[in-house]
Parts: structure tokens; C-alpha cells; sequence
């Protein structure tokens, strides 16, 4: 492809930025698809590791085609998610959160202390196989997916089960089945996320899955909104432009950054995009 | 023929024994009353049917499955629906959302047919909406049915519980206190609306405190005290049954009862 | 003694109107019925005057002293308690606890465990369960409780709404002669109740809403005779 | 050498402990995730720092000092933040998003103008010996924090069961509606609990901060992952659990270190109370919430 | 106009800090008389927050907006394996001030370094010890950062060359305050010495601990390039006395670049400099050099004329190897703490 000279400058400029926005959006997604039952986990970023570790190593040991790697790069997260989530279906809320937490720390330890994985000088030299058009259509995708199962039957089990699990479960709904799927789907998206992103950047560390990539990664659905899958990738979105519109600001980057933040929770505390999804089809 | 039975049906908490190994037959077709003192272990016992809380000891038969052990949702399956006694509506959806939810088990459009919106989703949830429309009218509350639950006044979110539990046409329904927070007008065109219930087919299962209520439509009682059984039988029996009287009615509601006319308001002092 | 006066109130939520201004004087020692369907805002005018709403506009005079949109908190401290509606009692503090916080205001450990006497003897079931968890206790029980918290503070000025709810027939009685009881102890009561035939019986003057507005109103007793009300809410 | 492993491992659960005390009674009784009390933590520390440093203060003058400050920074901040939230009914997880801004924001700010830099309180405050019974070493400064603890714990346990004061805390938590109905004035209640949580974590930052030679604007930002386990497992809200569960990971990690593998530390202590939870889904002493039907 | 890219925010912002500083510094003399016949460098530095997509999004502003010539950083090693193959591929010079982690020059050909690689440094700082007659060892380090890890590598391969015996082997975080667990572990062993990778930080907080649980003068503590920091005397005081660190340059260097170097430092900033600001004090002006003698803003050339760097600065005598690292491993002298100051070993 040819672009005039000005664009494509502009393009290799932000390319990591655009690329960021897309991956960022689909990782706002896997945490969107488990709050949207009312679970609290953060869990996500290590889901994310997964994906990046598994899809870096296939690529790089293994030499597989990328297209064969992308959709692999969910297997092990998704199988991880099956293997924590039926233990940890008992737990909700903050509780589940920080047994997600742990079990990302202890994911993390591996990261450090097996060779194999780089230890803490990560993975590098990871080729650049990640096209822009990949990660903008799994979102889109990903979006499309989401929005059509929030305006059904299973969309509003969901929303009920948040609100009252008890009550759901009195209704029909398979409250341990709909908790299990959500975090596999959720282990789906991050892993794949995790990989596009690995093979966008050549280098993946083990302290890029931790607990404060997880925190981010739950402060994109939270300021978006969890009323539609747009509100998280907008919030994603947000949250990733803000550090680099505010590069300006040089010394005071981080206390206008925040401050924003603060002042959007404060007029928006239901995120900037609160509109809810009519669960109702036609 | 019994649509649901108990036997020795027991659930203790920490030393108390709520519901204390009761036996009862519900009969199909039939709107089957559970009175008794607060506290007696009526909610209780609604719970161990629909499978909130574990039976100490104790078993429950429903359509001819041992159902004592059966996840929540699968009761659900089996066509058992009930209310709330202290309401648990969803309020952040609107009022006819809730009650689509309470069909979630009768749309049996699968997650590809879902996402591909083939023919088989739409058909699925244009029938539920049907549905949850006429249960809606039936409860008297399709004007609000873009309204947030939430919003809805104490009497309508009780409407709304029925309606959830409804719509689905389930083989067993049980209330638990649907007149609370009903006026005696109200509370006479609920028991229109349980007797229709039953017509089309639904057996009733209900907790009231409301006497006049009771009396009106139920055609058998199951009266608990301390969780225990303590009558059972036509409604018409039990003014005379000391017993009840002094656990339960009272000696002036039993003379109130006893000389009701029909369709009045039995609960003033 | 006490006194509540309510004048135009209007209370909206967001875009719906739920009191479209409305009057009603409680003398004091007297006691005050207010009846009315599903949703004609009677919850909406206790709450709006416990201060737990903020009304649009209108006054609310407790004793001639002005209290519109005084914070629930200082209007409790004036002596105005109320037993609001589905109980909201404290699910996770035990019955002791639940008590307790209804003597918040009292100072005096003693006139607090005397009246604690007096509500337990009231409600011999509180007694039995003291250290449970009140979440824990039937809808019933729970009804109790929280009508025995009201009565812990020693109200001026009771607010009830439905307190005869879910309760047993022995204890509709029960309630409707401790009303009776507080009523001739001077307190001054507003009472929302479904169970309209009874509570005409024992208040003195009683106001119909309907949707948000004032329909009628005067002695209970001829309120209790009027047909329409009758028919619509005493089901006749 | 088991026993000096053992008592290390006490003494490090203790400073875990002692962070978490404040930051379960705010989480645990406002309701709350308020990121923000890892702030506290460093402005204690920080303003220790500066009365010791700059204006010479002993460390019994600076202790208490910080610890008040902090208190009024977090009833400031809370009246900035979350009081609005409150009163609008906002969802829970807000509360985290705003103080997650807020934090950002503020370590930022502290950056800026402190600086990056470690620094420590001055050598002299307190003595630097350890103090030395059958072989097993322990210093002045880690006497402090565990002493600090034991009294606090039982003071706050005291507290929060035995008064009224605590019980009006848990009714606020629980139903602010219904408590503003007692008479109870939730918002001077909420001010309370934010200077107490404020206040601990104040006297806490000095107290690690001089045990660790450590004080930086961040620090408190690096204790949060702890923080947050040690508060949750031991159950939110309850004072005793934050101090079980402190003790817990802080023997665990060093047992793990001292005859395991020092890489492994977190690993074996994050796997084994995530087991605890599958055990214990309300954490060692949480009770579920009741919500009967 | 060049970049530098540089933790400035967020908690490991000190190391950026005292870069920038450093780089500031150099500017200063350099734009008073100029280059090129006279122009001044313009230095843009962006901040990293020591994350890595916001480091890749620096450079790629710098290269692809600001169109700078060379790039001066990243701070971490980690950000440098992120961002490297992206200057690498517009052909934009990069040079690392502190990225001494293994094969970062491996990137790519425009990845340069002027902090000289652990592998020189470590055995020189060994024999010292081996000297004071040390003859078995135990060695902790942080294990969750690439610079902590590699130097361990290095120090762990020179241990073995040069026949010290390893007892231990212990592990930290780099945020880890506490380090009694591996510290009375490694007392039980009774090593001559304990060689320790880090970040100033933990080997501050190291130090103060050994004291604390009764390690005495009979050990001989060995630091890494991390200890190599006025702030260790700062942060650990008399508990910092007596380890032994190698190092290229050192605060009370006596000769008149460095002496100037630290008193204009200190007269700016109002505070001693690290050797990171004196590795990027250099590294501007081996920059400024090199774009000098490459007589135009030219990158390619700017590569050759850096490849060509014969300079001596504050650091001593430079000059590049083919595979773009530091040549030179003169320089190192092996310095021991005392009384809170870094001084020559004896
Ligand atoms: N989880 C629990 N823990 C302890 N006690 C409980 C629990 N659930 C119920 N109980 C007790 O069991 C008894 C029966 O309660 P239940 O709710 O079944 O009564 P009920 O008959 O529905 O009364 P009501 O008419 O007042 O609703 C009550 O005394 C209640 O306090
Ligand atoms: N939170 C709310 N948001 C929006 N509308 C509300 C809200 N609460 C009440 N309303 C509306 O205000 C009106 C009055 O409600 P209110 O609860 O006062 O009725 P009520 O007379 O107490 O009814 P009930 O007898 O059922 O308790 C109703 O139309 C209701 O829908
Ligand atoms: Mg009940
Ligand atoms: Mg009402």
C-alpha cells in the first residue's frame, strides 16, 4: 500500500498509539463481558500474559504462522480461566478479585523465575506481526458479539444476576454456568489482546501483567461504563489518549491526568457513556 | 394427584429449628394456603422448596423427581416459579425486562442463534415478549412497562414480582405474602387474578396474613406453628380449630371469620 | 405535644410529579391517617417530610418551626421518628444493635434500658432473639423490630408507614392497640396503612391521595362512612 | 535460626498489619475502595520527615502529628471525593475510580514537590541497636510497630463492638437511609471514620517508614497489593482478621524465603490464601451478607 | 534536534530524573558556543512513566513528529528492548545512558550504549575482593528487573570463573522492603561476602537490615552497578560502610572534567550528581559530537560519526566498540563506602 508521505508519517508516528487503542479496547471488553454479571476481577491482565507469553513463545520456538498463532493464543488463557474458574465460582466480588490477584502474582513468579520465559528480561525480539486491520476487526467483532448477546435473553440474565443472584437463579438462570462462561470469554478476549499485542511491540516483560496493568485494565470499564460494550472501549480509549495529549504538560502529566479522572467520576459517576442497553429485541 | 409433597421436611439455624420435619401435599390444580405466626417457618419452608436453603434432613418431591438436591435454576426448569416476600425485583431494569427474565428458561434460543440472529431468536423473543405483555395486563401493569422497576411504588413492584413469576406459566407457583401492601380493593382483584392463575392450569402455592384473602381462594390450608405442622385442611375449618385460634387468629378474628360475608376486608380488630 | 403542618408540598422525581402540592396538619396528640392506592405517594409525603427527600417546594413546620429540607438527621433530633417502608432494619446488626441505634438520641443510659423493657415486653419474640442478626429474622419478626427501634427513641412524633405489614392477625391487633396506647400517651402519629378499615378506626382525622393530591379529607370516622371510600379502599 | 525466622516473620506481618488496620475500617465500614489510603500512608511518613528534619521534632511529637494530619488529609479528601458520590448513590465501583484519579493525581503532585528520592527519618529518633534475647535480634523501631499494633487492634476492636459510636458506624454503612432516620448524623460519622482510617495510616507510614529506612512518595502506593489481601482475607471490615491474616503472609513469604526459594515467596504466599478463600469465601472472619428471601 | 526518552513520573522516576539532569547540564555548555558552525541542539525529553507502550510512543513521537536525529535512553533495559527495534527501524541513532542489561547493542546497528556492560565491571569489583581474601560468596538480587537480573548473570558467571565459592543464591523484589528472610538465611551460611544486584534502593534497605540482624565487619558486602550511588550513603548511612562497588567514575574522582562536572552539578540542582547523570552528561556530549563531525542533522551519519567517538569526559577516555558498547574498561576503579562517601578502595 502507498500512502502520501505526510500519512504515512503520521501513521509510523501513532501507529502504537492506534494500535494500543484497539488492543486496550478489547481488554476493556474481557473486563466489560465479567463486571456485566457482577463479578469483580482483575484477573484480566494475567489473562493477558498468558496470551502474550503462549502466542511469543509459539512464534519464536515453534515458528508458527501468525494466523495459526492468534486464534491459539486463547487456548491457554481460556483453559486457565476453566481450571480457576470452578474453584473460584464461590467467590464474588472483592473477594474473587484478589483471588484473581493472586493467582496473577503466582503467574508472575513463573514469568520470573523460569528460563524458558526470560525471566525478568522478558521476551524479546518477538517479530511484528500484528496489522492494525487484525486488531480493529476482532474489536469490531468483539463489539458486534457482545452487543447482540446483551439484547437477548442471555444479556438480561446477566444484568438480573448482577443485580441479585438469588433472585436470577429463582428465575432460571444458571448463575455458576453464566459466572464460568463469562470468565472464559473474558480469558478469551485478554489473551487474545495479549497476543496482538506481543507481536505489535517485539518485547513482553513479566511486569507488564501485574496487579497494576490489572487495576488499569478494570479503570477503562469503570470510567467508560459497563451500560454497552462501546462504554468500555471508550473509556479504554480515554484512558490511553490522556498520557500522550498531556505530554505537554511535561512535569504536571500525572496530576492533570488524574484530575481529569476525578472530575469525570465526579459528574459521570456512572460512567461517560451510562446509557443502558434496552434488553429487548425488536 | 399431588403436584409437590413433603416429608419430614427439616431446616434448623444454628439451634432454632425453622421448619420442623413438616409433611404436605400440594394438590394439582389447587390454590394451597401456608398460614401461621410470624416466624413460623412459612418463608422458610418456600425457600427449601425452591431451593435457597439446604433441608437439614427431610425430603421434597415435585411431579414425581426427589428434587430435595436440585440447584436453584433447575427448579426454575421444572416449572416451579415463585415471589418474594420481601421484594427482590431487579430495579435497575425496566418492569418488562424483569419480567422477560423471569421466561429465561422458556426462550430456548442458544448463544449462535443469538449472535447470527437466526429466525429462531427472533421467533424466541418475540413470543417471550408476548408474554411477559400479557402477564403485565393481567397484574394491571402494562402502562409501566418502560418504567425502572426501582421507581415503581411498593404495591406495583408486589404486581411486578407476580408477574415475573407468572409469566412463564409454571407448573407450581408459589407466593409469599402477594397482598402486603395491598388495599382490601386490590387485594380482592388479586384473588381474581390467583383464581385465573389456577384455571389456566397453575397450582398456587401461597403464604398470607391476609385471612379474608385466604379464605376466599384457597382450597386447602397448612397451618405452621414453631415450624411444625399444626392443621391441615379446607380453609372452612379452621375457625373452629383451637388450636389455630390460639396461635394464629386469635379469638376475635376467629368470630370475624366466622361471620364474614364474602369479598370484605377480615383483618380489622 | 407536638405539632407537624404541610403546605403546598410538591415533590417531583426527575420529570414525574409525585405531590402536586399538598396540605395536611397532624395537631398534636392527635393521630393522623393518610390513605390512598398503590403509588399515590404516600411513602413519597414521609419521606419528604422526615427530610430523607428533598421536596421542590412547600413548608414543613414541626411546632411552627420551619424544617423543610433539614437533613433526616436533625429532623430525628426534633423528636419526628419514623418506621419506614419494607422495615430497613440493619440486616446485619443483631436485635440488640438494631435497639440500640433506635435510642441514637438518648443520652440516658438508664431511661434507655427502661425503655427497652418496654419495648421487649411489647414484642417477647425480640427478647427470645436478642443476638441474632436481624436479616435473619422472618419479615414478621423484622416488622417488629422495626417498630420497637421507632419506639426506642421515645418519638415526638411517630411517622408510620404500613407498619401493620406481613404481621400476623394476633399482631395487627397487637399494633393497632399499641397505637392506641401511644395515641393516649400524647404522642402525635401519621399513619400510612392499607388496612385502612382499622386505622380509620383508631386516628382522628384522615386525608385520601390520590396520585399525588388531596381528594378528601376530614373526621375519620366520616371518612370511614363515605361510600366512595368505601368502595375504593375499604373493600366493601 | 527457625525461631529469628519466625520472629522476622512476625515482625513483617506486623508492618502488613498495621497497614491494613485503617484500610479495612474504611473499606470494610464505609464501603468503599478508596485507593486513596496508600496516600495517607505516604503523607504520614512525609510529614514526620519534615518535623523531624526541619524542625527537629522527637519522633513522640512527630508520630502523633503525622498521624493527624493525615487524618485531616483524609477527611478532606473524602469530603472532596466521595461524599458527593455518596450523596448521589453512585455505584460502588466509582468510589474506586475517583480515588484512583485522585491517587494519581496526588502522587504526582507529592513527586513534584518532594521529589522521587528515598529518604529516611533522621538515624538519631530512635535507637538503632536491636535488641538481642537468646540470639534472636529485634530492633527498637520494629518494637514500636508491633507494639503500635497490639494496642491499636485492641483499641479499635474495643471500639467498633463495644460503643455505640461503632455500632452507628455499621448501621451507617449498612443503611445510611434508615441510620439518618435514628438521628444519626452520617456524614459527621463518615468525617470520623476517614480521619480514624486517615489517622492510622499516618501513624502507620511513620512507623514503617522508620523500620524500613524507607520513606518515598510512593510507598504507600507499594504496600496497597498487601493491603488489599491481608484485609480481604482476613475478612473486610474486621480488625482482628486484618491482623490474622497480616501476620499470616508476612510468615508465610519469610518462611518461604528462608527454607524454600526467596524467588517463590510471593508465589507460595498469594497461591495459599487464595486457597484460604476457597476455603473461607468471606475471608477468615467475614460473615456473607444476608440477604434472606 | 534530539530526544531523550525518560522516566519522569510514577514511582521509579528517580533514575529519569537524575538522567535529565544530567543531560541538562551537558546542554548548557554545549549550546553556549554550539555546533555546527554555531546551532544549538534542541533536547526534547519525553516522559516513559517506566511503562512500556508509553516509552514505544515517545520514541516514535520524537522520530516520527519531532524528527530528531538520535535518541538518548530509555531509562530501563526493559523500555530499551521495546523501543530499540523501533529506532532501529527508521535508522535513528539511539544510545542507552543505563541500560546495561545483556544484549541490548544486540537490537539492532543503531542501538549504541556508553554504560559500560556489568561483564566488565563485576570482575574487576571480585578481585578486588578476592584480594582481601575472600573465598566464598553469597549473592542476592532483584529478580523482577531486567538490570537487577543480568547484572546477577554476570556477577554469578564472574564468581564462578573466578573461583569463588557460591553459598547462596537469594532473590527479592525490587520493591521489597524487608529482606530479613534471605538475610538470616545467608548469616546461617556464614559467607566471607554477599555480592548484591539491585537498584540502589533494596540495596539501601539490604545494608540496613545485615546491620540490624548482626552482620559485622567480617563481611564483605559487593555491589553492582546499582550500588554505585551517592544515595546509598544517603539512604543507608553507616550501615553502607565498608561495601565495595566498581565503577567507571565515581563523585570524589579526582580529576578537573569530573570535579567540574560535580560542582556545576551542584550548583544547579542544589544536590550531589549519580553516576546516571554522569553517564548522561557524556552521553550528550558524545551526541553533540558526533552530530558535529557528522556536519549535517544527518542520522545515518550521525551513526557513523558516533561509531568514530573518541572522547574523554567525565567518565574518562571513550570510545565505542564495533558492537556499538563502551570500549574501554580502563576506567573502572573499584570504590568502597566510608563514612557515607564513596572513596578509592584501598
Ligand atoms: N438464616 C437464618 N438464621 C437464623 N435464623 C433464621 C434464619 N432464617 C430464618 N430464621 C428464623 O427461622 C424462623 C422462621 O422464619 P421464616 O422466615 O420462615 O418465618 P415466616 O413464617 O415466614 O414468618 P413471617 O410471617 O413473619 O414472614 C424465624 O424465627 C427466623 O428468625
Ligand atoms: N425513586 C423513584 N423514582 C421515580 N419515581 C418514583 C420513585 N419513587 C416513587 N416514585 C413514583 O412516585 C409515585 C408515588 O410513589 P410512592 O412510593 O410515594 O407511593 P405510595 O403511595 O407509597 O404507594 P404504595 O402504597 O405502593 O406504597 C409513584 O408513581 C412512583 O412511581
Ligand atoms: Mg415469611
Ligand atoms: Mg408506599
Amino acid at each position: 500500500m502507498t500512502y502520501p508521505p505526510w500519512l504515512d508519517d503520521f501513521l509510523w508516528t501513532y501507529q502504537n498509539v492506534i494500535h494500543a487503542l484497539g488492543i486496550n479496547g478489547l481488554l476493556a471488553l474481557s473486563m466489560y463481558v465479567v463486571l456485566a454479571v457482577g463479578q469483580l476481577s482483575l484477573g484480566q491482565a494475567a489473562f493477558m500474559g498468558l496470551g502474550a507469553y503462549s502466542s511469543a513463545l509459539m512464534t519464536l520456538k515453534l515458528h508458527l504462522p501468525f494466523f495459526v498463532v492468534l486464534p491459539a493464543s486463547c487456548v491457554v488463557p481460556a483453559l486457565f480461566a476453566l481450571a480457576i474458574g470452578v474453584p473460584t465460582l464461590r467467590l464474588s466480588g472483592v473477594y474473587l478479585a484478589i483471588a484473581t490477584i493472586g493467582l496473577g502474582e503466582v503467574l508472575r513468579a513463573i514469568y520470573l523465575n523460569l528460563d524458558v520465559l526470560g525471566g525478568a528480561l522478558g521476551l524479546s525480539g518477538i517479530p511484528q506481526r500484528t496489522e492494525t486491520w487484525m486488531i480493529y476487526l476482532l474489536l469490531i467483532v468483539a463489539i458486534a458479539v457482545l452487543w447482540r448477546v446483551g439484547h437477548s435473553r442471555i444479556g438480561r440474565a446477566m444484568e438480573a444476576m448482577r443485580e441479585d443472584p438469588n433472585a436470577a437463579q429463582v428465575m432460571g438462570v444458571n448463575v455458576q454456568r453464566y459466572r464460568l462462561g463469562a470468565l472464559v470469554a473474558s480469558a478469551v478476549l485478554a489473551g487474545v489482546a495479549g497476543a496482538l499485542g506481543a507481536h505489535a511491540s517485539n518485547f513482553i516483560g513479566p511486569n507488564e501483567y501485574g496487579f497494576e496493568p490489572a487495576v488499569t485494565i478494570l479503570s477503562y470499564a469503570l470510567l467508560g461504563g459497563i451500560g454497552t460494550p462501546f462504554a468500555p472501549v471508550l473509556g479504554a480509549w480515554i484512558l490511553t489518549l490522556l498520557p500522550e495529549v498531556l505530554r505537554g504538560f511535561s512535569d504536571f502529566r500525572g496530576v492533570f491526568n488524574g484530575l481529569i479522572i476525578v472530575l469525570a467520576v465526579l459528574f459521570l459517576p456512572n460512567g461517560l457513556l451510562a446509557l443502558r442497553m434496552k434488553r429487548r429485541a425488536a | 394427584m399431588t403436584l409437590l409433597s413433603t416429608a419430614g421436611l427439616t431446616r434448623k439455624f444454628a439451634g432454632l429449628v425453622a421448619v420442623d420435619g413438616v409433611d404436605m401435599a400440594v394438590e394439582v390444580g389447587s390454590v394451597h394456603a401456608v398460614i401461621g405466626p410470624n416466624g413460623a417457618g412459612k418463608t422458610t419452608l418456600f425457600n427449601l422448596i425452591s431451593g435457597l436453603v439446604e433441608p437439614t434432613s427431610g425430603s421434597i418431591d415435585f411431579n414425581g423427581n426427589d428434587i430435595s438436591r436440585l440447584p436453584v435454576h433447575a427448579r426454575a426448569g421444572l416449572g416451579m416459579a415463585r415471589s418474594f416476600q420481601n421484594i427482590r425485583i431487579f430495579s435497575a431494569m425496566t418492569v418488562l425486562e424483569n419480567v422477560l427474565t423471569g421466561l429465561h428458561s422458556t426462550i430456548t434460543a442458544g448463544v449462535g442463534a443469538i449472535v447470527l440472529r437466526l429466525p429462531g431468536f427472533h421467533r424466541a423473543e418475540k413470543t417471550a415478549v408476548e408474554r411477559a405483555r400479557m402477564a403485565l395486563e393481567l397484574v394491571g401493569l402494562s402502562s409501566k412497562s418502560e418504567l425502572l422497576a426501582g421507581a415503581l411504588p411498593y404495591g406495583d413492584q408486589r404486581r411486578l414480582e407476580i408477574a415475573r413469576a407468572m409469566a412463564a406459566h409454571p407448573r407450581l407457583l408459589l407466593l409469599d405474602e402477594p397482598a402486603a401492601g395491598m388495599n382490601p380493593a386490590e387485594t380482592s382483584s388479586l384473588a381474581a387474578l390467583v383464581r385465573r392463575i389456577r384455571d389456566a392450569g397453575t397450582t398456587v402455592l401461597l403464604v398470607e396474613h391476609d385471612m379474608g384473602f385466604v379464605m376466599d381462594i384457597s382450597d386447602a390450608v397448612t397451618v405452621l406453628n414453631f415450624g411444625r405442622r399444626i392443621f391441615h385442611g379446607p380453609p372452612g375449618a379452621i375457625r373452629q380449630e383451637p388450636a389455630v385460634i390460639e396461635a394464629y387468629l386469635g379469638k376475635k378474628m376467629a368470630a370475624r371469620l366466622a361471620a364474614r360475608k364474602d369479598g370484605q376486608k377480615a383483618i380489622a380488630p | 405535644m407536638t405539632s407537624l403542618v404541610v403546605e403546598g408540598l410538591h415533590v417531583s422525581y426527575g420529570a414525574t410529579e409525585a405531590l402536586a402540592g399538598i396540605d395536611i396538619r397532624v395537631d398534636s396528640g392527635k393521630t393522623v391517617c393518610l390513605i390512598g392506592a398503590n403509588g399515590a405517594g404516600k411513602t413519597t409525603t414521609m419521606r419528604a417530610v422526615s427530610g430523607l427527600l428533598r421536596p421542590r417546594a412547600g413548608t414543613i413546620r414541626l411546632d411552627g418551626a420551619d424544617i423543610f429540607g433539614m437533613r433526616a438527621n436533625r429532623v430525628a433530633a426534633l423528636g419526628l421518628l419514623q418506621v419506614p417502608e419494607g422495615r430497613q432494619i440493619f440486616a446485619e446488626l443483631s436485635v440488640a444493635d438494631n435497639l440500640a441505634l433506635g435510642a441514637w438520641l438518648v443520652r440516658d443510659d438508664a431511661e434507655i434500658a427502661r425503655r427497652r423493657d418496654q419495648v421487649l415486653a411489647r414484642f417477647p419474640r425480640l427478647r427470645e432473639r436478642l443476638n441474632q442478626l436481624a436479616g435473619s429474622m422472618s419479615g414478621g419478626e423484622q416488622q417488629m423490630l422495626a417498630l420497637g427501634r421507632a419506639l426506642m427513641g421515645a418519638p415526638k412524633l411517630l411517622l408510620l408507614d404500613e407498619p401493620s405489614m406481613g404481621l400476623a392477625p394476633l399482631f395487627v391487633e397487637e399494633i393497632f392497640s399499641i397505637l392506641a396506647d401511644l395515641r393516649r400517651e400524647g404522642t402525635t402519629i401519621l399513619l400510612v396503612e392499607q388496612n385502612a378499615s382499622a386505622a380509620l378506626e383508631i386516628a382522628d382525622y384522615a386525608y385520601v391521595l390520590e396520585t399525588g393530591r388531596i381528594t378528601m379529607q376530614g373526621p375519620a370516622s366520616e371518612i370511614a362512612n363515605d361510600p366512595a371510600v368505601i368502595a375504593a379502599y375499604l373493600g366493601g | 535460626m527457625l525461631s529469628q525466622q519466625l520472629v522476622n516473620g512476625v515482625l513483617l506481618g506486623a508492618t502488613y498489619a498495621l497497614f491494613a488496620l485503617g484500610f479495612t475500617l474504611m473499606f470494610g465500614v464505609l464501603r468503599v475502595i478508596n485507593l486513596t489510603y496508600g496516600f495517607y500512608f505516604s503523607a504520614g511518613a512525609f510529614i514526620a520527615l519534615f518535623a523531624t528534619r526541619q524542625w527537629g521534632f522527637s519522633i513522640w511529637l512527630a508520630l502523633p502529628l503525622a498521624a493527624i494530619g493525615s487524618g485531616l488529609i483524609a477527611v478532606l479528601l473524602d469530603w472532596l471525593l466521595l461524599t458527593r458520590l455518596r450523596a448521589k448513590g453512585a455505584p460502588e465501583l466509582a468510589s474506586l475510580m475517583v480515588t484512583l484519579g485522585a491517587v494519581l493525581a496526588l502522587y504526582s503532585a507529592m513527586t513534584l514537590l518532594f521529589g522521587p528520592d528515598i529518604r529516611r527519618l533522621p538515624p538519631d529518633v530512635i535507637g538503632a541497636d536491636a535488641l538481642v534475647f537468646a540470639g534472636i535480634r529485634v530492633t527498637q523501631a520494629q518494637f514500636l510497630v508491633v507494639g503500635t499494633t497490639a494496642v491499636l487492634v485492641l483499641a479499635l476492636v474495643a471500639l467498633m463492638r463495644g460503643t455505640r459510636l461503632g455500632v452507628g458506624i455499621r448501621a451507617m454503612a449498612e443503611r445510611p437511609d434508615a441510620a439518618e432516620l435514628m438521628g444519626i448524623d452520617t456524614a459527621r460519622l463518615a468525617a470520623l471514620v476517614s480521619f480514624l482510617s486517615g489517622f492510622l495510616a499516618g501513624a502507620g507510614g511513620v512507623l514503617i517508614g522508620l523500620n524500613f529506612n524507607a520513606i518515598q512518595p510512593y510507598m504507600g502506593e507499594q504496600m496497597m497489593l498487601r493491603g488489599f489481601v491481608v484485609i480481604i482475607v482476613g475478612g473486610l471490615g474486621d480488625l482482628r482478621g486484618a491482623l490474622i491474616a497480616g501476620l499470616l503472609l508476612g510468615v508465610i513469604e519469610v518462611l518461604t524465603a528462608g527454607y524454600l526459594d526467596s524467588g517463590l515467596k510471593e508465589a507460595v504466599a498469594f497461591a495459599i490464601l487464595v486457597a484460604v478463600l476457597w476455603t473461607r469465601p468471606s475471608g477468615l472472619f467475614g460473615q456473607a451478607v444476608l440477604r434472606r428471601a | 534536534p534530539v530526544g531523550a526518552i525518560e522516566i519522569l513520573s510514577g514511582p521509579n522516576a528517580a533514575y529519569g530524573t537524575s538522567i535529565k539532569a544530567g543531560l541538562d547540564l551537558a546542554l548548557d555548555t554545549i549550546n553556549k558556543k554550539g555546533i555546527l558552525d554555531g546551532q544549538k541542539i534542541a533536547l526534547t525529553v519525553e516522559d516513559s512513566a517506566g511503562n512500556k507502550d508509553q516509552a514505544i510512543n515517545a520514541a516514535r513521537k520524537l522520530v516520527g513528529r519531532d524528527k530528531v536525529v538520535a535518541v538518548i535512553g530509555p531509562t530501563l533495559s526493559n523500555e530499551m528492548f521495546a523501543v530499540g527495534p523501533v529506532t532501529n527501524e527508521r535508522r535513528i541513532p539511539t544510545v542507552g545512558t543505563s541500560t546495561t542489561a545483556n544484549g541490548i547493542t544486540a537490537i539492532g546497528d543503531y542501538i549504541f550504549r556508553t554504560s559500560l556492560p556489568e561483564s566488565d565491571v563485576i570482575p574487576v569489583t571480585l578481585k578486588k575482593a578476592q584480594a582481601r581474601g575472600v573465598k566464598t560468596i553469597a549473592l542476592m538480587y532483584a529478580n523482577d528487573d531486567a538490570f537487577s537480573k543480568s547484572g546477577f548473570d554476570v556477577m554469578k558467571a564472574a564468581a564462578e570463573k573466578s573461583g569463588l565459592k557460591i553459598v547462596a543464591i537469594e532473590s527479592f523484589g525490587s520493591k521489597d522492603t524487608d529482606f530479613s528472610a534471605q538475610l538470616t538465611k545467608i548469616k546461617g551460611l556464614k559467607p566471607d561476602a554477599i555480592g548484591i544486584s539491585a537498584l540502589v534502593e533494596p540495596v539501601s534497605g539490604v545494608l540496613l537490615q545485615a546491620r540490624q540482624l548482626g552482620f559485622g565487619k567480617e563481611t564483605q558486602f559487593i555491589g553492582g552497578n546499582g550500588s554505585n550511588s551517592p544515595k546509598l550513603g544517603e539512604i543507608a548511612g553507616a550501615a553502607a560502610d565498608g561495601l565495595i562497588v566498581g565503577s567507571p567514575w565515581f563523585i570524589a574522582k579526582p580529576d578537573p572534567i569530573s570535579e567540574k562536572f560535580v560542582s556545576d552539578f551542584q550548583a544547579k540542582n542544589g544536590k550531589s550528581p549519580d553516576q546516571f547523570a554522569a553517564q548522561a552528561f557524556d552521553a550528550m556530549f558524545i551526541v553533540a559530537a558526533a552530530i558535529d563531525r557528522a556536519g549535517a542533522a544527518d542520522s545515518e551519519k550521525v551513526r557513523d560519526a558516533l561509531l568514530k567517538t573518541n572522547y574523554s569526559g567525565v567518565m574518562g577516555p571513550f570510545t565505542f566498540t564495533s558492537g556499538r558498547d563502551p570500549a574501554s574498561t580502563e576506567g573502572v576503579v573499584v570504590l568502597e563506602m566510608q563514612g557515607g562517601k564513596f572513596g578509592i578502595a584501598k
